[in-house]
């Protein structure tokens, strides 16, 4: 699929997801992005790289009850309990709005079970406007007593040759940092097929309410995001991207263009920035403008320089 | 819905009481637009920390283009913006969320406790424009006199007679708000519009039920971004499922909702 | 050993880890308290439950290169490299102060293989005034390619037999958070024999500085603590309190009394503070005031009923 | 070593330049205690963000019981301090480290680039109070006249002859200070005390070093506590191994260092 313009503009941020070309390297994370209408108000939309949308199932999701949601330091946890309107209702209510906004449309999706990761995949393989799935694999196997599937490589590349088999679409893995070693991981599911990998997901936290002796969250446990979590999410990503020869997504704390010229240096192809929309709303479209500000003024033939450029010894 | 992401600057800073302050915006793009019972989202600091922006009713807009909040200091977020400065930018966006709908053919009654009260001067004001026939009631209480006093003066200066009530006696009648209401005489057709704490709200929706009257109320989740995209603000609704309070509320009719009683 | 008073002071904040009484269970955090000696003009050391010292190896180490040290959203990376005296210079140099002081001293030891860790519990063993050995499992095997301890449930567990076969005192294993699940290392821990556990070490991460576009650490990756970590921190205690027998020692981001409280109503049975010294020097005693105050307040007969005391369900 | 943590007042905040602040604090048991070359940390803010505290050499203290530092605004812990009040209370952890060791039997040349004017000026006033024969040269840079004016008058008040150099030629000698500092004729017995950028410090010492002068430098280096306990501050050592320094420095004899030339 092809979303930039024929003539290559004058500055050159265009970056490659497998067969999935981006006029640049600039997403918005899945559920901190709504289904994209909601940024309409603040944002140009066409002028990132890509979307993500809220994470979809085969069926409907009413999610977690409240509190869903907390601050924490430099973060905050969410259990949103993936709240969704489910495969059928987002095809037929949510991609029509979307497609108009010219912008790559990525489907996150998620399961109980490798079937329904299948059965997903398939739904979505022949609707038009699709560039790419992201596959969260952060969710429990509840085949595997709640293991979450991200956890162990054997069944995170059995998600990924499903999704795979199921639809022609670039297939990106998203990744969970409650992992020992996420490099095992990333090569499982990159010899199952997948076309990219994208991380990190939300680590696992809790908020306690000293004054009522209770969690914060209706879930007791939650996923922590923001800028708390760089360090961790550029360490994985610089891992990974040394593990892996596909395209490395980087995600978890970014806000501003100087962290995705880190995360891209770090190793990551693209990035997708979550929290920080909540905070600043234009912070997608900011990054797009000070990434090609920075091109020009560093005088690169392309972002693509950036990508692994890190400097390690001396 | 249009909604706005500016940087507003610091017109007054206004500390009412030891804690509660009133913060006046230049913001003529959100004034413009704005209705009662509808929200911002400021961010309170310039640093991570406090990390996320914090929703304030609006109070009152003016025809200068500002508008007003009123807000207590309870946190970190309400402590830094209380030390904002004359002339600093802030950024807010807004104006979120659905407000009151006002029903122009039922006594409008507007109820707030605490710093409930803020979005009702808004709405005050805003039926006595629009109907400068209904002449609203006003019931308000809080903890005591110090925090009623200063907020109960912008709605006499509308005209409105206001009734009071405070935990302590203090000011108007001594103890809750909702007695008060419950000896007015409000007629057989009324509409309450609520803002407050759960209890006293609870009450209120309990009374205008058994009246038969409508009941709007706002509802305070919390949020992180205020704009229907992190889904963290649910209300368990009536009818099932939950209803996000930024942008299906803040204000919600009460039978909509779930009450525990 | 006995550190507290015989005489039960007015307010009983009294907790024990294994054999080890407490007089309450404010301890410092390895690697931010030096030898304790130099918080000396900030802190009434002997008010505070104990102190950890900073981890000993066998050998002094010089420790990494410089820059070891930078700033992130509410938190530090840290790659000091474990610089340290070694264990006989400790003894020789260090014990002598740390006696005067009059608090309980846990001695933090690390190695490189399970054979060096055995070798400094045998030579702090007879070493008069050692109320605990904590043992740091994060590091690097060498014998394993570089594999830490900590991830490995056998390794952990094997560290674990070792240093119990080596010394008398309590031995506490801290354990790293840097794993798939923290309750299995744990188990493991405590079926060799570990007195205690103590949770978290630091969450691996890296800064890039995208200006010089090097990593801004010298040993590139480093160490993440402070306020940041709190709520991973908060969760793996809560898990691990519920997956262990043995006391939990919780440790992450803890600046103030409420994160006291909020750690042991997750499980821990005493806390460590660390990152939070170097902001507040006094962050340890005023930690000790708070929950003295909290306690009569409360009307708690000791600080012991707040252990676990989370209320989860309705 | 005595070092206190004091709750201090803003005495004074005067801008400079448009990114140089001095800053006056009320700190009466630092400012008794503390020697030139020895700094603070300070908090900057009251959240976690930023969460360190942030080293400042002390450039000046006096006798009702303030001292002063000078800062340049270089990022956010600096910026939230150039918008503290007057009468606010800051954290301050300090005397912190080794200053500089005066000899008394050598010409004394204060050689300060930029920022490492501040601890500077402390040392010019102690070595003409405790040495008034001494009279201490004085030779300072700064990249142009607006960042190097405010900072040189106090030098100029003690009655030091000052020799300034700027980048710009803007002010005094157009270019390198060691350029300046060559030039004068210091005699054969003379210590230079040094604080600036690296590649200054590196010229001065090997400066010195060719006439076979004293030369003792301040670094910076990043610290998490300041206090000898994080072991972040490290600086490589002639000898081998590191020195830490907020202990052992921030001054150093420059032979004790390692210099990449
Ligand atoms: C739609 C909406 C409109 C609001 N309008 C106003 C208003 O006009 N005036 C006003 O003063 N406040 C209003 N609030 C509440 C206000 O947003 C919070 O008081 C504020 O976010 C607290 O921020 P903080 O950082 O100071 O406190 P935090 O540090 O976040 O919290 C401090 C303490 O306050 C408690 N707290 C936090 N948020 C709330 C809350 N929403 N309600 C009650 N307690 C809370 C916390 O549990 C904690 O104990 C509104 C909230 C919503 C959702
Ligand atoms: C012992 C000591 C004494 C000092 N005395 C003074 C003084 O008297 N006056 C003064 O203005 N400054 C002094 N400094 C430097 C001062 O501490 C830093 O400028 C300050 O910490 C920067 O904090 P920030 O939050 O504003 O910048 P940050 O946000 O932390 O950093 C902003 C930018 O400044 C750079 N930076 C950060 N720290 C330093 C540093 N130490 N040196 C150079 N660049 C840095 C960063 O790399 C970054 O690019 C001293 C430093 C030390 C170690
Ligand atoms: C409120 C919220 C909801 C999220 N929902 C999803 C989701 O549905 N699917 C998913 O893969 N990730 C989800 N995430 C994780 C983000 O996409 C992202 O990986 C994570 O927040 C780290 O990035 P950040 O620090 O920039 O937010 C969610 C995050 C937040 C904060
Ligand atoms: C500078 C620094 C040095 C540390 N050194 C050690 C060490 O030698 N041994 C160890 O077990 N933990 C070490 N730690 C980890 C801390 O003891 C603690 O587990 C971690 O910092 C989390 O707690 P905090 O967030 O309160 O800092 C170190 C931490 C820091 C910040
Ligand atoms: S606050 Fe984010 S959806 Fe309502
Ligand atoms: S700054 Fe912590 S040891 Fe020097």
């Amino acid at each position: 699929m092809e979303f930039v313009e024929s003539k290559a503009p004058a500055v050159d941020l265009r970056v490659s997801i497998g067969s999935l070309s981006l006029k640049n390297p600039i997403m918005t994370a899945s559920g901190t992005f709504g289904y994209a209408k909601e940024f309409e108000p603040y944002v140009n939309l066409h002028r990132l790289g890509a979307v993500v949308v809220k994470g979809i199932s085969l069926l409907p999701r009413g999610g977690n009850p409240p509190p869903r949601i907390i601050e924490t330091s430099c973060g905050m946890l969410n259990a949103i309990g993936l709240e969704n309107v489910g495969v059928e209702r987002f095809i037929s209510e949510k991609m029509d709005s979307l497609k108009g906004v010219n912008v790559p449309v990525v489907v996150n999706i998620l399961g109980d079970t490798v079937q329904e990761y299948r059965e997903i995949s398939k739904r979505l393989a022949d609707v038009d406007g699709i560039a790419a799935i992201e596959v969260n694999i952060s969710c429990p196997n509840v085949k595997k007593g709640g293991v979450a599937f991200g956890t162990v490589p054997e069944m995170a590349a059995a998600v990924t040759a499903a999704v795979k088999e199921s639809c022609s679409v670039p297939v990106i893995v998203k990744l969970s940092p409650n992992v020992s070693d996420i490099t095992v991981i990333a090569r499982a599911v990159e010899e199952a097929g997948a076309d990219a990998v994208s991380l990190i997901n939300t680590l696992i936290g809790m908020a306690i309410d000293h004054h009522t002796r209770r969690p914060v969250l209706a879930n007791v446990i939650g996923g922590l995001s923001g800028p708390a979590i760089k360090p961790v999410a550029l360490r994985m990503v610089f891992q990974v991207s040394q593990a892996v020869a596909i395209p490395v997504i980087g995600i978890g704390g970014i806000e501003t263009v100087d962290d995705v010229i880190q995360f891209m240096l770090a190793g990551a192809t693209a990035v997708q920035i979550g929290t920080a929309n909540f905070i600043n709303p234009r912070a997608s479209e900011e990054a797009v403008e000070g990434l090609s500000r920075y091109v020009v003024d560093q005088q690169l033939r392309s972002v693509r320089e950036l990508i692994g450029g890190l400097i390690l010894a001396d | 819905m249009s909604q706005i992401q500016e940087k507003t600057q610091v017109i007054r800073l206004e500390q009412l009481t030891s804690d509660i302050v009133r913060l006046t915006l230049d913001a003529p793009e959100i004034s413009s637009i704005a209705s009662p019972g509808q929200f911002v989202m400021i961010r309170t600091g310039n640093t991570s920390d406090p990390l996320l922006r914090r929703p304030f009713s609006i109070s009152q807009t003016s025809s200068d283009g500002s508008f007003q909040i009123l807000f207590k200091v309870v946190g970190r977020g309400t402590s830094l913006l209380s030390h904002c400065r004359k002339g600093e930018y802030l950024s807010v966006l807004g104006p979120l969320g659905r407000g009151y709908r006002i029903d122009p053919h039922r006594l409008a009654c507007l109820v707030g406790g605490g710093m409930g009260i803020a979005p009702l001067l808004f709405l005050g004001k805003t039926i006595m424009r629009k109907y400068p026939d209904q002449g609203p009631v006003v019931v308000l209480g809080a903890k005591n006199r110090e925090e009623l006093a200063p907020l109960i003066d912008d709605f006499a200066d509308l005209g409105l007679k206001v009734h009071v009530a405070t935990d302590d006696g203090s000011l108007g009648h001594h103890g809750l708000l909702t007695d008060v209401l419950k000896a007015l005489d409000l007629g057989p057709q009324c509409t309450t519009y609520v803002c407050g704490p759960k209890p006293m709200m609870t009450a209120v929706h309990l009374f205008c039920r058994s009246k038969h009257y409508g009941c709007q109320v706002s509802v305070e989740t919390s949020m992180a971004c205020g704009m229907g995209a992190c889904l963290g603000c649910i209300v368990p609704l009536e009818k099932g499922g939950y209803g996000h309070s930024c942008s299906d509320g803040p204000v919600f009719d009460a039978e909509e909702l779930v009450w525990s009683l």
